[in-house]
């Protein structure tokens, strides 16, 4: 399941409305990335996440639907959240649910490293001097992505 | 042809434009004809398109690549590398 | 933060509670095992857990200070329950978070590895029958954990 | 050498004990010994320890091996590899 909002989410809230009721689960895992307060040495006082609407929920569900066909998942999330944000705040939620724990782990790795490269999103933060800078792409983003290329199914 | 055109992040705030409608010239065939074109627009255009090569575009919302045709595109859009998760 | 317990817990309440209002942190991974309904087949209608009091605490906060050793977190905690869980309750949790998402998965995946092998926990499984069995230590949780050893720093 | 011993699982169901302090004779001075030597103490512990090989121990609290030696403990425990998680 993939939902792009603007209001912030609770994981545990989201867990049990992915999961609740279900016995056949043995191993959930969730990732949540946050703003943090500082990038590069420098104080951030705020971020805007801009996004493509229409391209983000079709490439969400893309990345969505191929962790699914790399490993036997019982129920997938991706929240990703756009618009204004502070230090503290969540930016984007991904749940894995599966019998076993190596293949909820492995899927929501896989999960963030497809989505950080490829879902259109835009960071631009504006630091504690009131400067607003566009975040730059990471090349450790891109080698993140990478070691999963050679092991495709 | 007549195709929309998106821009986002800096290369909407390089144009000025968010999203316009173009009627584009016959020889204009790939993404990356269609950059060199957009660059020849105007100010803003030039200065975003002359960092061409970073920046990314999709067709009909998928991601495409310099050599992608664009025959048949209805939204073509061109923004940077993403940046989020 | 270790704590073993007989009470059930709640994924969101817990990461708010370790990390609420921070603004340092970037990554956060929680990992929730829960009791499946079956196993190799059968029907599982409960599961009782036995544990070593003293000595779980100990081996928990071990192999917590084992993965604040291996990666930069910002923080850690562990939830193991013990006493009678039915299918579909929460046996673990697991919550490590960091400035990066690579450091908060690893050490997440190292906890569960670690607390598999080394924590006194012991599960007796009743089938559906009404037969009820203690379940066999698994080769693939010695094979988990022996992945780490090699890297030790 | 008196010391408190602790079964656990199925080790305490067949010894039928979960815990008992016990004075051990001067020989019996490893981890591995003591096995042997509650093998001896009666049908529930020698089906107990019939299956030694796969019985963990615990020296006060901490992972012990077959040939680590009790000199000292306090407490010690023995049980079934560990199923938890």
């Amino acid at each position: 399941m993939i939902r792009v909002q603007a209001e912030d989410f609770d994981i545990g809230k989201e867990v049990e409305a992915l999961l609740g009721g279900r016995t056949d689960i043995g191993a959930v895992v969730t990732f949540t990335g946050r703003v943090r307060d500082h990038a590069g040495g420098e104080r951030i006082a705020e971020m805007v996440l801009e996004h493509y609407p229409g391209m983000t929920e079709a490439e969400l569900a893309r990345v969505e639907e191929e962790a699914r066909a790399r490993w036997p998942l019982q129920a997938s999330l991706v929240i990703h959240r756009f618009g204004r944000l502070r230090p503290g705040e969540n930016i984007v939620l991904v749940v894995t649910a599966a019998e076993h724990r190596g293949d909820a782990f492995a899927a929501a790795e896989f999960l963030m490293d497809y989505l950080k490269t490829s879902a259109p999103f835009w960071k631009k933060e504006t630091t504690g001097e009131g400067a607003a800078r566009w975040v730059e792409a990471r090349e450790s983003d891109d080698a993140a992505r990478a070691r999963w290329e050679g092991e495709r199914k | 042809m007549t195709v929309k055109l998106l821009y986002f992040a800096w290369v909407r705030e390089a144009t000025g434009v968010g999203e316009e409608e173009v009627t584009l010239p016959p020889e204009v065939t790939t993404v990356g004809e269609l950059m060199a074109w957009l660059k020849s627009r105007g100010a803003g255009y030039e200065s975003a398109f002359a960092r061409a090569p970073v920046i990314r575009a999709a067709i009909d919302r998928a991601h495409a690549r310099p050599e992608t045709p664009i025959a048949g595109a209805r939204e073509i859009a061109f923004f940077p590398p993403v940046t989020g998760g």
